[in-house]
């Protein structure tokens, strides 16, 4: 690839940025070439988006200069930046969720004809942009409406329209699958051949150890190493993210099944899914797999009252029924919510609200009793390595410090069923590991527990048994010893057909 | 996904809602008086229906955007108000004529967007809740109308008034002006809506306005833009107004606010913002207009309880609307 | 077809009352007739009403009393010029000539003689309070009407402020004058509805400098007081709703016979006083 | 990003603001008149306060957790007249005394909960927006008050009106019972709101819906309580009001609806919902009553221009509040 000596096209030197009295990036160096992909990479709160915002024209830097073209600049503004050709997607979905698809792309750089939008143009080159992504919704589509990784495909075409230099993505890939995923870094191989410079950030080492040709990694704010990707495998990567060494991610599967927890048969969502069964035990661990769109989500939450379903379900044997989700939780069931930023967390409020939130009842004794909320937020702080400042809202903690934040909010409840769902998206893989430890401790002490991912890894390595879904329908399961990633993919694609690996809807 | 699958018809079904709704008060009202489909009756209705139509489609632009206005009442009886008092003044040199007509016209378009710029500045620039800014508004302008018409009447000369009436009651081929603004209005307002950039940014802002900032959207000129619109508006429905009263009182315009907002959220639009329709912001207004009508042509009621029938069917006419929305 | 502002006052509630009852009773008396009664909150909205009677019912007479008078002429005078019979109550038109008939109290003449009784009642001057109506030319007539009769006569004004012809707001504004002014003579209230909430508010807070309360418009809970002799409400002085159902009966009389009942009928303000009081005592009107 | 930068200050001057703007205020008055500082015109301000105040507090609540309610100034009315009629109808039967007297604040209480539950089912159940159904709710009880009335007044019995009287007007160690009462209201309010999880339910629903009905909150119900309550705190308010003037007529309560909300808004609650502040509202409620307070002691202003100063006042005081927010 292109030779590291050409002039960086936009370089931060001795960036330092602070929230009040909080300095979260401590002088840091990184410089971006054109031709060549950059990794990002840290961990929760390392202060990795803060960096790229900085870069892209989102928030002034505190001290230090920014340089375009190796000239010292200041970027006023997002539209400054984006003259210049520096286009940023966000780590958070940054779509406006009642306009349409098109809309949204073109949000801001309309196309016009004298004074009208000319919707046809409009919509034809949102069409191209979708195709060149494999998206294959429609550009009238409300986004409200589309599942997580259409968003990102959505934000992703939104950058490709701009007339880019340098094209920054914070964590794209989160919640993408991997055939998804591979097209991003089909488009982004593209980019770089065109002379653009790419800089991304993701939790998922192998693609990063795939597609980057430059490599920076920080720790609490500051630059820890950076070089090129060649010279580190995942494992040094991990290591130097974390300042520890990482050995096994997942935990020994030594639980000992117990009484029966949770029978479930002929379940469904109607319209999502339908004629479900499993079981669960104490101190299990059930996975769920399937594709995007194949109805995990919503087959669990009709199980905890938050969609209208049908059929039987059984808690330690009794019949119950469950139409809201404070019933669930009354039965001893939680769901956490795999989109945090708008149903798991109340962005403008602070740590402790959404802490205790499902769990007040727990902290009221005829009053709230504040010092025992303080003295719970200090213990989730501890137990879960929750970084970032306490005095300002969650929706300004990095993505992963709210992810624990909502694990460490569900726990709260000391539910005896947990369904988590996508649990370790975007956080760091030391984290990772300690979240992994953290789902089997709950299980050695008697929980139930499922987890819903979209990253086979994580099914394999975490769970006792793995049920696979295929268009709300139930085609497998599998014990822990017989599961592999073939056997998974085989049963959630239907075996051997060449079906497209996105279900469509 | 059934989520998906029902989004469809529930767009239709708050499509055809207030149609539907419409359709309805219209049967009732011809069972009950033959005279209800005569030319004069729907002309007449038309007609009224223009002043707050004209506003409730500034109005949806502004409640689009996210923002709201109570004021539009007592601004345009400050502005015909201040549009009286300049024809009077100018009317002993200037004579009566075309020309003082539009000199009173263009106070009242200038004045609308004066009002229209300090609402907006204040909303925009201070950062003020559009609520208390046009709450403090509508205070001031109600006031300063009592003020100048010294707690009475503010009166158009009369020679004045038989000279402009025509704007009012005159039109082209049986139509009156008022219904032919109110009808270009509605056509450019949704135009402007549904095809132009501004009106996909007003949506944008309404919907998250740190997303439209992050996508290079100038958020607060177009939220300044639109209460300026409205101003222009509440302008052009004064000059209608005044030809038809030729007055100006403490009593003029009250709680006209309510009535567009009403309409605006009747027809469909969203109070929280993120998404409007200025045609059905027009059904809106037919609906208000047309319970009054219907009101006044049958007696059965007792008129203490005309306020209560009227309530009653704005509450229905969304409950059509919005019927097989889950909980 | 009767048009009438709404009842959002005492005053024109009574006249509300009076509309109804006249209407639900000439109905039966003359079966040959059809009424249609609409009440509105603004001129506006009266002029919505008036022109729905014109295009929908075919009226053959108008009863209005106008919300405001100039709004209201353009509208009537359309009304009239299409050949109905109009008659106007209570605020003349702004053109003369427009209307059949009139009939009407005497807004500055009900000033006059609230100010002609105060002048009598405090001889030797002092100092007064007013509170005023609505903000409308009614209200501007009327004070202007006491002010020239009090002129010269040693009672002063020191403070003046809306009521708006509201209980409320006249017991907020008295207590307010009550702490602001330590000495008080008497009031004016200018309507019985506001005399209601100068009343509270003097009793409530124990004042004995006031030596009277001076209402309007004759409601039935003040004649009672002055029939009863009570010394804070020695007077009122009448502005009758019932004026309405004069021009709604007459207007009646005129379409079924061919009795003269065009011109002009101004019923003067009268002073209540406990001598003559029984004359003006409706029990059953709700005003 | 600088919003965050500033957020603390920002609380700070939001949390200082309406208690500067109030002292302003009090400094003003004093200064124009050496009565305001009197415990009489104390006293008269603080009862006049405190029906909208009861009122306030409960509106509170309904905005915090996303709602409107612009129906309380009518429903006042529809309740006093019941009230009052309800005791008239007994008094022949029960006489006058204290069972009298608890009826009547019965049959209040139990309206005020019918009228809560009535605005809250429909808005919970059927989905409709509060704005649409309390607009309608406001005009059917308007309308019903006049229809009860009789187009006039209704008054409570004289005998009636002297023994229920003490419950405006007396009181214990010279603090009237309004006084009392709304102390009472916004101690166990604000208590309510901060100490409580309904209050925090509130938060969250206004906040997030989604998030809070994730969060196992009972939405709807919580919604519900907020409308019941605000009932309530009207059929309280109501309580107070009756034996003040004894009577009730289509002009009660006018207006009381933005009176409420203006002085929640003061006080730095949030329209959008999410963040709520009982004390805020306390003061927002007395620089309301004060301003008009202070223009009924001078009079160097037209008393046409009161509602222009009212107006300015309200814009000012939030102004001061938020002097340091960002465009
Ligand atoms: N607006 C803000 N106000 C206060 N603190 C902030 C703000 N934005 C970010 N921070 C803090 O800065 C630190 C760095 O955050 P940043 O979002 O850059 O982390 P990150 O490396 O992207 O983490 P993740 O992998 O979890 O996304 C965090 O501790 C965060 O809480
Ligand atoms: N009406 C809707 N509004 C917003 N998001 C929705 C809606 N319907 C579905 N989604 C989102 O779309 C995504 C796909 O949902 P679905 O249940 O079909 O897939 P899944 O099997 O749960 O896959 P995954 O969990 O991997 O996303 C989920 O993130 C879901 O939350
Ligand atoms: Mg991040
Ligand atoms: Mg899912």
């Amino acid at each position: 690839m292109g030779g590291a000596v050409t002039q960086p096209v936009l370089a931060l030197n001795g960036v330092s940025r602070s929230f009040g009295p909080i300095e979260v990036l401590h002088g840091v160096d990184i410089a971006l070439h054109p031709g060549r992909v950059h990794a990002l990479i840290g961990e929760n709160g390392a202060g990795k988006s803060t960096t790229m915002k900085i870069m892209a024209g989102y928030q002034p830097a505190s001290s230090g200069t920014i340089a375009v073209d190796g000239q010292t600049r200041t970027l006023a503004s997002m539209g400054e930046a984006e003259a210049l050709g520096i286009s940023m997607i966000h780590q958070e979905f940054n779509l406006a969720e009642q306009l349409s698809v098109e809309q949204n792309i073109f949000l801001g750089r309309e196309l016009k004809r004298g004074w009208l939008l000319d919707k046809a143009a409009m919509r034809a080159k949102t069409r191209e942009l979708l195709d060149r992504l494999q998206c294959d919704v429609s550009p009238d589509r409300i986004v409200s409406t589309l599942s997580n990784s259409d968003k990102q495909m959505v934000e992703i075409a939104k950058a490709l329209l701009r007339d880019i230099r340098v094209l920054i993505m914070d964590e794209p890939t989160a919640v993408l699958t991997r055939t998804e995923t591979d097209i991003l870094l089909g488009q982004v191989r593209r980019l770089r051949a065109e002379g653009v410079a790419v800089l991304f950030t993701s939790h998922k080492l192998d693609e990063v150890a795939e597609i980057a040709d430059d490599l920076t990694i920080m720790r609490d704010g500051a630059v820890v190493w950076t070089g090129p990707t060649a010279q580190m495998n995942e494992h040094q990567m991990a290591e130097a993210m974390v300042g520890r060494e990482v050995s096994d991610l997942y935990p020994p599967k030594d639980g000992t099944p117990g009484e029966m927890m949770l029978e479930v048969s002929d379940f469904g969502v109607p319209g999502y899914s339908e004629g479900i069964s499993f079981t669960l035990r104490r101190g299990e661990i059930l996975g769920v797999a399937g594709l995007i769109g194949s109805g995990r989500t919503e087959t669990f939450e009709g199980l905890a009252g938050l969609r209208r379903a049908e059929g039987q379900v059984r808690i330690k044997g009794q019949p119950v029924t469950i139409r809201h989700p404070w019933e669930a939780l009354q039965h001893g069931l939680a769901y956490l919510t795999e989109d945090r930023k708008t149903r798991g967390l109340l962005l403008d409020k602070g740590m402790g609200e959404n802490l205790t939130l499902l769990a007040l009842w727990k902290f009221t004794r005829g009053l709230l009793d504040k010092r025992a909320e303080a003295a719970a937020l200090e213990t989730a702080i501890a137990d879960f390595d929750i970084r970032g400042s306490q005095a300002v809202a969650v929706g300004q903690l990095s993505g992963g410090n709210q992810q624990k934040l909502l694990f460490a909010k569900t726990m709260l409840a000391d539910p005896e069923i947990v369904v988590i769902d996508e649990p370790t998206r975007g956080i760091d893989i030391g984290t990772k590991q300690q979240m992994y430890q953290f789902i089997r401790q709950l299980a050695a002490s008697g929980r139930a527990i499922v987890v819903i991912s979209s990253e086979m890894q994580e099914v394999i390595g975490l769970a006792d048994r793995i049920l696979v879904l295929r268009r709300g329908q139930l085609t497998g399961t599998l014990d822990g010893a017989e599961a592999t990633e073939d056997a998974i993919v085989r049963l959630a694609m239907g075996v051997g057909a060449a079906t497209p690996e996105k279900e469509t809807v | 996904m059934s989520a998906t699958a029902t989004q469809p018809r529930k767009i239709q079904m708050s499509v055809i809602g207030p149609v539907l709704a419409l359709i309805l008060l219209i049967i009732l009202g011809a069972l009950m008086n033959p005279n209800f489909l005569g030319w004069n009756n729907i002309s007449n209705v038309l007609s009224r229906s223009a002043f707050i139509g004209i506003i409730a489609v500034g109005m949806t632009f502004v409640i689009t955007a996210g923002g709201l206005d109570l004021s539009v009442g007592s601004s345009a009886a400050f502005i015909a108000g201040l549009m009286i008092l300049v024809m009077n003044t100018a009317l002993p040199s200037m004579g009566v004529g075309v020309p003082i007509v539009l000199l009173g016209m263009a106070v009242a378009l200038v004045a609308g967007v004066a009002v229209g710029l300090i609402n907006g500045l204040l909303i925009t620039k201070l950062g003020i809740e559009a609520f208390i800014v046009t709450l403090g508004s509508m205070g001031i302008y109600r006031s300063l109308v009592t003020w100048l018409a010294d707690g009475g009447t503010l009166s158009l000369d009369f020679s004045l008034r038989s000279f402009y009436q025509p704007v009012y009651y005159g039109g082209v081929f049986g139509v009156s002006w008022p219904i032919i603004v109110f009808a270009v209005v509605v056509v450019l307002g949704e135009i402007l809506m549904r095809s132009t950039a501004f009106g996909r940014h007003c949506a944008a802002i309404g919907s998250n306005d740190q997303v439209a900032r992050y996508s290079s959207v100038r958020v607060a000129r177009v939220r300044l833009a639109t209460y300026v619109m409205l101003g222009v508006l509440v302008g052009v429905a004064t000059i209608m107004y005044v030809p038809r009263l030729g007055s100006a009182s403490a009593s003029t315009g009250l709680l006209w606010e309510l009535e567009a907002i009403a309409a605006v959220i009747v027809g469909g639009t969203m109070l929280k913002g993120g998404f409007g329709r200025v045609w059905g912001t027009v059904i809106g207004v037919l609906i208000l207009t047309l319970i009054g009508n219907i009101l006044n042509l049958t007696d059965f009621v007792s008129p203490y309880l005309n306020g209560a029938i009227q309530g009653a069917i704005i509450v229905l006419a969304v409950v059509l609307q919005r019927a097989n929305k889950p909980a | 077809g009767v048009s009438i502002p709404a009842a959002t006052h005492g005053w024109a509630g009574g006249m509300n009352y009076f509309a109804q009852t006249t209407v639900d009773r000439l109905e039966e008396t003359y079966p040959q007739l059809d009424f249609v009664l609409a009440t509105a909150s603004d001129p506006a909205r009266q002029v919505n009403d008036i022109e729905d009677m014109m295009a929908t019912r075919g009226i053959d007479a108008l009863v209005v009393l106008p919300f405001e008078s100039e709004p209201l002429t353009g509208p009537v005078m359309a009304v009239s010029d299409a050949g109905v019979w109009v008659t106007v109550v209570d605020r003349g038109l702004a053109v003369e000539g427009i209307e059949d008939l009139y009939v009407a109290g005497n807004n500055p003449d009900f000033g006059r003689v609230s100010g002609e009784y105060m002048v009598s009642a405090m001889p030797e001057g002092g100092q007064i309070v007013v509170l005023r109506g609505i903000p409308t030319t009614i209200d501007n007539e009327r004070v202007e009407g006491f002010q020239a009769a009090i002129e010269g006569s040693g009672i002063e004004i020191i403070g003046m402020e809306h009521g708006n012809w509201n209980r409320d707001t006249s017991f907020t504004v008295m207590q307010d004058f009550l702490s602001r002014h330590p000495q008080i003579d008497a009031v004016w209230a200018s309507d019985d509805d506001m005399a209601v909430g100068v009343l509270a508010a003097i009793e409530a807070a124990g004042r004995s400098d006031i030596q009277f309360v001076l209402g309007g418009a004759g409601m039935k809970e003040m004649i009672q007081r002055v029939m009863e002799g009570d010394t804070m409400i020695p007077a009122d002085v009448t502005y009758p709703p019932s004026m309405i159902a004069t021009a709604i009966e007459l207007t009646a009389v005129g379409l079924v016979s061919s009795a003269p009942v065009s011109g002009e009928f101004i019923i003067g303000s009268v002073l209540v006083t406990q001598d003559n009081a029984e004359n003006f005592y409706y029990p059953d009107s709700p005003f």
